[in-house]
């Protein structure tokens, strides 16, 4: 789950994370109330899923509370074009802070090294820039540490780090103390990425978190019930937060053929089929385990609120869940919809060839192989 | 022994009485695994399809010698699960449990392998060896015996994967589904060395999806192997940065993308199919090219 | 460092183990306040760091406010004689506590074992038991499970620590959440000890701690500014007390001869040898390295306050800090003072001599080795 | 090269800037101790007393090849410098520093054993080979070349026995304290068998005192031994319950007291002297009888 800067800052500052004075407004009014009660200069920063915010024009200073009004005057209710989202992305809320006086840039980053299988903590002097490229074009400026998931981040390791990325020394203490500080919160808020980029170091020896980037471990929600008012802001797309409410895994991909089936591997590999013959899929959708009426219905419902959908593939693989059960599960769901466009149901494995003789007749296309059944419905979409 | 489970495994079910538990349990009985206990605590001294419950594993295994251990227990507990098996001293530990938080798996998985305890999963249908032994939730009745390991990260994939092959009149020797999670017991890498040493398996599919770096890795060691081995990678047209399903299938930045896999796979010599129809073939011919 | 009871449970409810609800008090209108506010039957209990409570009559049960201020009365002022405590505990503030209903009573404690060298918690289904005895009768009655320090107490840990000591088995999820709230508390605060005895079931299935007895590793007071105030109360001779506030190492031990020295080891070798030679030393006071004449002024005094003391017994082993400059230092410490009892000086390490030979003529009694100086002061304090 | 440390070990400071790190290594280096580096986070560049200054253990050692690190480090951050230079793979580890939190410590010596680096201490006044190498703050001077080992519990009481040693003409070999916490890097068991093997050493003085049961499970271990042992218990006439100047020394509840200990060392066959004066012919009859 992604959450938005201001909240991962509000997560940060809980576990003694140092992050700039500030708060979140909605409204050209509350930024000014913000920016009058944090008084002198103030940024006001679009809240947005989106990287290369500050190019797109999402990250403005305002040097007075009437500016700052402004400012998000324009921002909320706009739509944000960077290079990772083209397609623009909508602004609803905007982070009103102090500005603040910048010595020093660096980079702290906290993620999961799935390689070897712990955490791993990155520290590189050359803050503000896009990692990647850093990491392409400078590797030996990233400084990285793995380190103990039952130790956790050791004083001693983060001062290593720090000298080592080449941090200004006097500042080693402070940002030691900084770096477990966000290990500590990255930790307990069961995140799988925690990014201070740039992270500063200030003129007169602080260090601040400037911008915060935090993913949370969607398995780990149930421990962590303070998060349940960013679940809401974490997904953009309409129908992919729809999704999340009814609990299916449903991604968005801009296609006109919508997909469903059973297992993350199998549908990746729908998607695939359908690209090969040479459709445009609309989305993934994995119903999971066994195939309930219920599930296919919500599922199906799903994927017909994206208006493109011209067609949908269902690919179930009967496992010990029989084919028949499942045919018997996709005919009832279906049934209390009205769909408009052509439908092509693929079953395989347990009893599929009894599954595809109950569909004769019901005016859904049967297909046995799911090169027949991307073929199909690349055929009736066309 | 085929790989790592055969006729003489002896399980434990934990998580027993449970929805899925008791599901499982009846499927393994009936594919003939030998269930010899069941561990609920709270229900010790119960019966549940004629398998002993006991409260903790350790008693369980005073009891009944389990070797290996299969875990249903929900995701909030099921970590503890885990490593109460690895503290009882089990053999094998076999995992189906999903949405397992990372963290838990992260502390989980390095003291399992600090033990040597061998642990499949999480969030994995387990593992088969065909005709002897089933221990997870993988149809029994789609696997023949035969000479074809599989190593696989995906579930229904890999059914549909196994049903290709046995209609081609490829049976399997072990089949091992490690799971979709980021953080797991044991990756292909882990498991290939156990189907080059195997006597029953001739060739290993390796069916690997987009995300991490586990088939590259496993491509290095496949490199020194003797056995041939036919790949698969899914998700081929998955955009990055979205997560497919399951918290192991994302393209995260530059790693995890389909055709790094695929390239590193075929560098190390191996076929990598286009299309899932296209296993079967290219498993053929490698058998026949060895011969 | 000892806590009280009502302390103990403090830090037991901050870290979500259960307690009675209760409150202290320190005076009889308190009390009955107390009481009232909980309304139903309450014990009021006497608030002193000695075992035995019980039977020397410091727990009482009131059935009304009244009967509760009645108790406070007799208790708060009082002496408490217990068996460990045979000299009598004053009492100043009481505990006043809802009563409890009891299904079943249990033991668990949870405390450092040294020859491991990482904690051990123990669970009894003997509870309200000494645990000494039951260790002693029944050893199989007690389950031990030795804590990875890095990991701490897992859930599986605690369950098979409950099954096996055999408690009720339908209260085992519910302890076994009550078990790794205590070893959370007991870590979190730096205890040496956690002791619940007896650790009640009541009747309808919950887990409470009717007795709560906590250590506090005193090294790591720095770091729980939260116990400040728990400090004041842990020691109970007023003169250890004043050593407490002074930074000295000081224990009362009842006889007449005072004892100061530099070294735990030095100073318990010095109290054996006085007492070989016949005398009862009146306590156990340690210098530590150096000897600034600051420090032996401060002790001195100290050792002073004990109007039992007849004569002071000075041993120094002068080390890196050489003879001559020890000498000085007492000298000039105990200068300051109006000593009236006799001091005999022992001094020895490197230059020893020279040390010795500036005490000539200062009415100190000189001694060479430590089985001299313990004959010279038991000779002069007879 | 007698016992863990002779001329050739080089040893690194952590803490050398602070005062007790200053003075320490100054009376080290005259001791004639090889002190090749110094760590202290932010003075890195800086030199103390000609020895050179880092700011982390990892690049003094890179830079030093110092094989031994003594820790001056305040109570708070002692266990974090213990860590650091376990984790730089220093082979010894002298822990002066008094007042660390137990559990830091638990946690600290679990790591130390696990990974076979040798801690001292903490709480200790370090160790010492007469004439060769000094680490801690051992007064030097009442140290004199011979034959008996010590390894003791406490400080200013080893520097009196030591100084009785020394004027009965009892020379030493090594003589290492302990240290006086509840928890320690090493204890009598740990370092006894390296005494036995040692070949300058031909007796062993054990001090030890009141407080947990160390002494008990020496014994155990010198009724192996070739060479004699000779004992002393200190705080005979303490009180239980009362802990007598650090967190060792306490009797609780029937565990550390000193009948038992001297008890456990007579059995084994251990002279243990009643009072401190007593040793020195101790340890004459002891090495009387061996040849």
């Amino acid at each position: 789950m992604k959450i938005h800067e201001y909240q991962a800052k509000e997560v940060l500052a809980r576990y003694g994370v140092s992050v700039p004075r500030g708060n979140v407004a909605e409204t050209p009014k509350e930024a000014r109330a913000i920016a009058e009660n944090l008084g002198g200069r103030v940024v006001v920063k679009a809240q947005v899923h989106a990287g290369g915010r500050g190019k797109a024009g999402g990250i403005r200073l305002a040097d007075t509370p009437q500016q700052a009004e402004e400012h998000a005057r324009a921002l909320i209710g706009s739509k944000l074009y960077t290079p990772q989202a083209p397609q623009g992305v909508p602004v609803s809320k905007v982070l009103i802070e102090e500005a603040i006086s910048i010595a020093q840039e660096y980079y702290l980053g906290i993620t999961l090294d799935r390689a070897r299988q712990r955490d791993v903590v990155m520290v590189s002097a050359m803050g503000g820039m896009d990692i990647e490229q850093v990491a392409d074009e400078h590797p030996e400026a990233i400084i990285k540490v793995w380190v103990d998931p039952w130790q956790g981040l050791m004083p001693y390791q983060a001062r290593q780090a720090l000298y080592d990325a080449g941090i200004a020394r006097e500042a080693v203490p402070t940002a030691a103390r900084f770096l477990t500080a966000l290990y500590r919160a990255y930790t307990a808020s069961d995140s799988s990425l925690a990014e201070i980029n740039p992270f500063v170091l200030t003129p007169d020896g602080q260090c601040l978190a400037a911008d915060a980037k935090m993913n949370i471990d969607d398995n780990a929600l149930f421990r962590h019930p303070e998060f349940g008012e960013y679940r809401e802001e974490s997904v953009e797309d309409p129908i992919e937060a729809e999704a999340h409410r009814r609990g299916i895994q449903y991604v968005r991909l801009g296609g006109d053929i919508g997909i469903i089936g059973n297992g993350a591997g199998l549908v990746m590999s729908t998607l695939d089929e359908v690209s090969r013959a040479g459709g445009r899929p609309a989305n993934f959708l994995d119903i999971g385990g066994g195939a309930k009426a219920e599930l296919v219905r919500n599922a199906l419902e799903l994927v017909l609120m994206d208006p493109n959908v011209k067609g949908v593939l269902f690919n179930v693989f009967g496992g010990i869940t029989r084919g028949d059960e499942v045919a018997k599960g996709i005919l009832e769901g279906i049934s209390a919809l009205e769909v408009k466009v052509p439908l092509v149901i693929r079953l395989a494995g347990t009893r599929a060839e009894e599954g595809l003789a109950l569909l004769q007749g019901t005016g859904l296309i049967p297909a046995v192989t799911m090169q027949e059944a991307a073929r199909k419905i690349v055929e009736v979409t066309r | 022994m085929a790989v790592l489970i055969d006729r003489n495994t002896r399980v434990l079910v934990q998580g027993i009485t449970g929805r899925e538990g008791e599901f499982h349990t009846r499927q393994m009985l009936e594919y003939g695994t030998q269930i010899v206990a069941g561990v609920t605590p709270g229900k010790g001294g119960q019966e549940m399809l004629g398998v002993p419950v006991f409260d903790t594993v350790r008693r369980a295994i005073q009891a009944t010698d389990a070797d290996a251990s299969v875990i249903f227990v929900p995701a909030p507990f099921a970590a503890d699960a885990v490593l109460e098996a690895v503290d009882a001293g089990v053999r094998l530990i076999v995992c189906i449990t999903e949405g397992i938080p990372v963290q838990d798996m992260v502390k989980t998985v390095a003291v399992a392998r600090q033990t040597g305890i061998r642990l499949i999963g999480p969030n994995c249908p387990g593992m088969i060896t065909a005709g002897q032994c089933k221990i997870g939730i993988l149809p029994g009745n789609i696997f023949t015996t035969g000479p074809i390991g599989l190593v696989s990260r995906s579930g229904t994939l890999t059914y549909e994967i196994v049903d290709l092959l046995t209609k081609a009149g490829l049976g399997q020797s072990t089949c091992i589904g490690i799971g979709g999670d980021p953080v797991l017991g044991s990756t292909f890498v882990d498991l290939l060395p156990l189907f080059e040493e195997d006597e029953e398996t001739q060739a290993v599919v390796l069916v690997g999806e987009i995300g991490g770096s586990d088939e590259e890795i496993a491509a290095e060691y496949i490199r020194t192997m003797r056995k041939p081995v036919i790949g698969f990678i899914s998700g081929r047209t998955a955009p990055p940065g979205k997560r497919m399903g399951h918290a192991g299938a994302i393209i995260s930045g530059r790693t995890g993308t389909p055709q790094a896999k695929v390239d590193a796979l075929r560098s190390a010599g191996v076929p990598v199919a286009d299309a899932l129809h296209e296993i079967p073939d290219l498993v053929k011919q490698a058998l026949a090219n060895r011969t």
